[in-house]
């Protein structure tokens, strides 16, 4: 190891492993396995939009009415600025500048914070209004059967946002490691993994912006 | 660790060219979405939804430089969608025994306190107004 | 309270496993022949196959053990392209076949031929009913003219059900919020099965109804008499009417216990609730529970999902509530 | 064993060692015993449910508690025992030693998917003690929304079952990738490796899909959605296509690996390289890949013509491979160097059976046939050829097969013999008359029936109690031969694939040394 390496710890790769090398590329087919699969995960939330946008289109106009547009682009930039800050966290680690890597991720972690703060007033409004899933419905509209707008909004919201939430709690992790120096050129599989993690939860917010709040 | 499995460090012009697309995308597509586009709605938020995601995909997650496998997975979970959705339209909206709703028959209990739009209008008008 | 394992006599039709051939009950509808015309054609296509796969096994075994005697087992071959495409390909213009000739006959079974005679089926936990459009459901029975196409406008009230004749050899879902439909004609007279084949719960298999199929003369002469009967009825005839083709099957009116509360003396009784507080069986208490059953459960039942009768008018419901009156 | 004596099963001791044990081998042995556990649990159940069905009176059970029993049936053998017993249980312990390596790729996931399966099961367990469920392992709505019980727990019980498998799925993507030993290129690999690795590709593919229906399932109990429940203006036949989306390609997850064991067995046992690898490696793929686009055929009775249509065509695209599969088997017989033991009685048995469930399964196909066979015993037939005749006889037989590697202990081989035979005529007495049920118009899912049907359903179940033997005997001899077993030689049966060249039962890490791949997976030299 370098002197100029002295900060980080070495990492010793498993058994199997012929090499650290091998070990980050088995990490990173798995981990497109694992994204492919929360892929079709979130693909039934958008098949029953589809379907559901196909047999009551008016319906969903009237919904995505009473969602406010600004909190929803408001969101959406604070997400794409946290993937921006991510990628550049995962660079710091590989190019061995360990105070840059805590400061992108904890950045990083922030921006998600904000991004659920958003979220929680937007519900908040929701649940004043009455429109929630049908069980808890108490809303006025025009179409009889808005709850189903709102059912779909609030499980595909709602398992998204569960997801910042775990990739908070990644992040959090990440940054006690960061710090300890457990990331360098050789080693930085965990960032490398939480961030594709990352950039898939913004691409579902990527498709459930439109959908939901613009048409 | 030899120099040749050294990690490829991608240039940071990529992170941030793609980061000003996307704040771009974002604008365009909101700002499209002020504008009735009739039909077109859907498929333009759609395509600019899916211009932003492949930008993400390239370069924030690597794929550009990554092994072919990755984007095989990628690309096969998004044609599953497509079979997913294909299929079941297929069925949806093929349908030739679906009745105009019928009270009696379809015996659905909204749980929506449903008015006329012209009600509804009134209700919302001072929401409307907050709003703008 | 044990229930009784035996199926009404009302609800069965002809023998099936003793009528028709080895493996299908009798064909009595005009496509039900060609159906199993295709079904022989893959049985037998099938067993030739199948004999010549064991032959050749056999034959391998048989060659290997005379192998084990001489020491020669002969030169081992991985490739033969010419067997492998003969293999794929004649396998595929195969059931390329079955698939036209099963699609085609489908198509036959969904597109009526000629006029049809309309007929309402509607399935709710546990009994069909069907109307023929006169104002009078008739539970477990549905009866039909021979040689006369007829369709069945089937939904449902509560679950999913699936409605099916063998000796037709139609089956279709019936589906809440939706009408499915099917159509046939069957050319023999007598008395046929009908089945619940989509699981729906505690007494599906007990889920059975009868067709019979009479002659054209029979089925008007049949039909003039109904609607005028009909047409005639007190109130009280009426709601028993009713009661058989939709409560019958959960509710008693001799006071033995079923899924739901029986209507022995229950018009003016006091009723407690496990959900509401209690109250006295009055007419509105019985149109309340009619249109919107679980409002209130009486104690020491369950909610068992009871559908709610929103399609029954104010009449019929009043006539149901006037036989109530009368079973005491 | 090892040198010093030392193998995977003795090398540490203590319920630590195996509870957190990272070993493949361990995980696999444990996920073994776990599935036949349940494969047991499921199969009391289904002996119970056939001593009810012999007669149309009550003989043991109400109404309500045999619509329990053959949702329990369901979903114990679906989701706890068929669709882990091969890949999970046989495949995590082989997969790697097929490979040449040390390990699968992520030892730690594939402990966390033990228990999620262990935690999927106890749930499965809860729901039972819950009130217990009726809805059939189908879970259709809209029943399964006002169904009471545990039906709740149960749909959660999949779901978690459910990760665990995408889990499995995930693990062994990245191990048949990065893992293979040096000089062992894609074609290289033996054919039950191929065979894993497209289920796994069906795993994490096809898997997330039934994890978000369950999802809504419970939202929609819970909160009401509204997209599943016709109450609310949802479409219950949705929940099927969502349902099916992932339990079609289920399906092929439970058979795909069994097609890899019989590649295996009728290689080994006619001691000559496998007719056609190329194409039998290919139609796995083309299996798993058309396994996406048949969902449908589970709903001809509910769709619209054009949907059936399309359903219908692709359908008979799955006969095509699988058919390929079995004509190169049989003329791997060729030419043969043919050994007659257990494992290869399996495999005849499964090539029988599967044949027929292959060939019904044409019939089931044709779209004016399957209207009237739909819901009825012939297709519980059709799926039990496949399933049990397929999947359970293939488990069976690589389980003799492998035995001797995972326990280092040889069997009774005539005794083994004995119960084949036993559970093959056992099994086609139970389920060749539920054909003439069906055809005759028997539908499933009755708790009691007319009195006509009653000398059939009697043979089907006296059938029950010629497997029930037949299993007595398995576990007599497996259980003798795991406690006082003679000491089985590290290559039994003249395997040429890795597995066969290590110890058996073999070492902590597998190999004393990675081993280098120069010839095709299956050079017999005789």
């Amino acid at each position: 190891m370098s002197a100029s390496l002295k900060e980080f710890k070495k990492h010793t790769h498993q058994h199997h492993w012929t090499d650290a090398h091998q070990e980050f590329e088995a990490a990173k087919i798995g981990m497109w396995a694992f994204i492919a699969q929360e892929i079709l995960f979130f693909s039934g939330i958008f098949v029953a939009y589809a379907i559901f946008r196909f047999l009551y289109p008016d319906m969903f106009l009237e919904g995505a009415s009473h969602l406010d547009w600004r909190m929803g682009f408001f969101n959406t930039l604070v997400l794409i600025t946290s993937s921006f800050t991510m990628v550049m966290g995962v660079r710091s680690a590989q190019t061995n500048q360990k105070k840059a890597t805590v400061n992108y991720l904890t950045v990083t972690f922030v921006l998600a914070g904000v991004f659920m703060v958003v979220k929680y007033f937007e519900y908040m409004a929701k649940i004043h209004h009455g429109l929630l899933p049908a069980h808890f419905f108490t809303g006025v509209g025009v179409s009889d059967k808005l709850h189903i707008f709102f059912g779909i909004y609030f499980v595909g919201t709602g398992l998204h946002g569960l997801h910042v939430l775990i990739g908070m709690g990644l992040l959090l992790w990440l940054i006690i490691r960061a710090k300890r120096g457990e990331f360098y050129e050789d080693y930085f599989t965990p960032v490398e993994m939480v961030g594709l993690y990352w950039h898939l939860v913004d691409i579902v917010w990527i498709f459930l912006f439109p959908l939901l709040y613009l048409i | 660790m030899s120099d040749s499995q050294k990690h490829f460090v991608v240039p940071t012009k990529y992170y941030i060219g793609t980061f000003v697309a996307l704040l771009f995308l974002t604008i365009v597509t909101v700002a499209i979405s002020r504008v009735d586009l009739g039909v077109l709605n859907v498929p333009v938020a759609l395509f600019i939804a899916f211009v932003k995601m492949t930008f993400v995909l390239l370069f924030f997650m690597g794929l550009k430089w990554d092994k072919p496998m990755s984007s095989i997975l990628m690309v096969s979970s998004l044609f599953c969608i497509a079979i997913f959705l294909y299929f079941t339209f297929a069925d949806i909206a093929f349908r030739g025994d679906v009745f105009p709703e019928e009270e009696g028959v379809h015996n659905i209990k909204s749980p929506v306190q449903v008015v006329s739009p012209a009600e509804y209008e009134m209700m919302f008008h001072q929401d409307t107004d907050k709003k703008h | 309270m044990k229930h009784s394992n035996t199926i009404p006599a009302e609800r069965i039709g002809q023998d099936l496993i003793g009528t028709g051939d080895l493996v299908y009950p009798e064909a009595i509808s005009t496509y039900a022949a060609q159906s199993d015309s295709l079904f022989y054609f893959i049985f037998w296509s099938s067993l030739i196959l199948m004999i010549g796969l064991i032959a050749a096994s056999v034959y391998f075994m048989l060659r290997s053990k005379k192998g084990d005697k001489t020491g020669d087992y002969g030169k081992v071959v991985t490739h033969n392209t010419k067997i492998e495409i003969i293999w794929t390909v004649i396998p595929t213009l195969l059931v390329l076949v079955v698939f036209y000739w099963g699609f085609k006959d489908y198509i036959a079974m969904r597109i009526p031929r000629g006029d049809v005679i309309e007929i309402k089926a509607k399935g709710q936990k546990w009994q069909w009913g069907f109307d023929y459009g006169w104002g009078q459901v008739y539970p477990h029975v549905l009866t039909v003219p021979v040689n006369t196409p007829i369709k069945l406008v089937m939904t449902s009230t509560d679950v999913l059900h699936s409605f099916y004749i063998p000796n037709l050899r139609v089956k279709r879902d019936v589906i809440p919020n939706r009408y499915t439909t099917i159509w046939f004609e069957a050319d023999k007279e007598g008395s046929y099965q009908i089945f619940c084949t989509e699981y729906c719960g505690l007494e599906h298999w007990k889920m059975l109804a009868r067709m019979d199929v009479i002659s054209e003369t029979d089925f008007i002469k049949w039909t003039k008499e109904e609607e005028a009967k009909t047409a005639g009825q007190n109130p009280v005839e009426h709601g028993r009417s009713l009661y058989k083709a939709n409560c019958a099957s959960c509710h008693s009116i001799d006071g033995s216990a079923m899924a739901c509360p029986t209507w022995k003396g229950l018009y003016g009784s006091n009723r407690e609730f496990t959900n509401a507080a209690s109250t006295v069986a009055d007419e509105n208490y019985l149109k309340e529970s009619i249109y919107y059953p679980g409002k209130k459960i009486v104690k020491g039942y369950q909610n068992v999902g009871m559908p709610a009768y929103l399609h029954l008018s104010q009449d019929e419901v009043d006539h149901i509530i006037e036989y109530i009156k009368t079973v005491k | 064993m090892g040198s010093d004596g030392k193998h995977y099963l003795n090398c540490s001791s203590g319920w630590k060692s195996w509870l957190f044990t990272l070993d493949h081998k361990r995980i696999g042995l444990m996920y073994l015993w776990g599935v036949i556990g349940a494969f047991f649990f499921g199969g009391l159940v289904a002996v119970l449910m056939r001593i009810e069905l012999m007669f149309p009176h009550q003989v043991l059970f109400t109404a309500d508690q045999y619509n329990q029993l053959f949702t329990l049936h369901g979903a114990a053998m679906v989701f706890m025992f068929i669709i882990p017993s091969i890949p999970a249980a046989i495949g995590n312990f082989i997969l790697p030693l097929q490979l040449g390596a040390a390990d699968v790729a992520f030892p730690k996931l594939n402990l966390t998917s033990f228990y999620f399966w262990i935690f999927g099961s106890l749930f499965a367990v809860l729901a039972i003690f819950l009130g217990g469920v009726d809805t059939g392992w189908t879970f259709y709505t809209p029943y399964s929304i006002e169904a009471g019980g545990g039906a709740l727990y149960m749909a959660l019980a999949a779901f978690i079952l459910g990760f665990s498998s995408i889990l499995t799925g995930v693990n062994f993507i990245a191990t048949v990738h990065m893992l293979r030993a040096p000089g062992m290129g894609w074609f290289k690999m033996p054919l039950m490796t191929w065979a894993l690795y497209a289920t796994a590709i069906i795993q994490v593919l096809a898997t997330p899909v039934v994890g978000i229906t369950l999802l809504l399932l419970l939202v929609e109990r819970l909160l009401g959605v509204g997209i599943f429940n016709p109450a609310l203006g949802g479409d219950p036949v949705l929940f099927q296509h969502f349902f099916w989306f992932y339990s079609h390609p289920a399906v092929y997850i439970m058979v795909l690996p069994a097609m890899g064991i019989m590649s295996e067995l009728v290689t080994t046992f006619c001691k000559r390289d496998i007719f056609g690898y190329k194409m039998i490696a290919y139609s796995s793929i083309a299996i798993a890949v058309i396994s996406f686009l048949v969902w449908g055929h589970h709903m001809f009775v509910n769709q619209s013509e054009f949907a059936v249509m399309i359903f219908s065509l692709l359908t008979f695209l799955v006969a095509i491979p699988s058919g390929i599969k079995v004509f190169n088997w049989i003329a791997t017989m060729y030419h043969g160097k043919i050994s007659f033991q257990s494992p290869f009685l399996y495999f005849l048995i499964f090539l029988f059976n599967f044949s027929i469930g292959g060939f019904t399964g044409v019939m089931l196909g044709a779209l004016s046939l399957d209207i009237h066979f739909h819901d009825t015993y012939f297709v519980v037939a059709h799926f039990h050829y496949t399933m049990i005749g397929g999947t359970v006889f293939a488990f069976i037989g690589g389980l003799h097969y492998w035995w001797p590697k995972l326990s280092g202990k040889m069997y009774n081989e005539k005794l083994a013999r004995i119960a084949a035979v036993l559970l093959v005529v056992g099994f086609n007495v139970v389920f060749f008359t539920q054909f003439i049920l069906g055809a005759k118009g028997m539908p499933r899912r009755y708790y009691s029936y007319l009195e006509q049907f009653q000398p059939l359903h009697f043979i089907s179940t006296t059938g029950t109690w010629i497997m029930t033997a037949a299993f007595l005997i398995m576990i007599y001899y497996f259980y003798k031969s795991w406690t006082v077993g003679e000491q089985a030689p590290d290559n039994p049966w003249g395997g040429t694939t890795l597995e066969w060249q290590t110890k058996s039962p073999p070492i902590h890490h597998n190999f004393e040394k990675i081993p280098t791949v120069v010839n095709g997976p299956y050079h017999h030299e005789r």
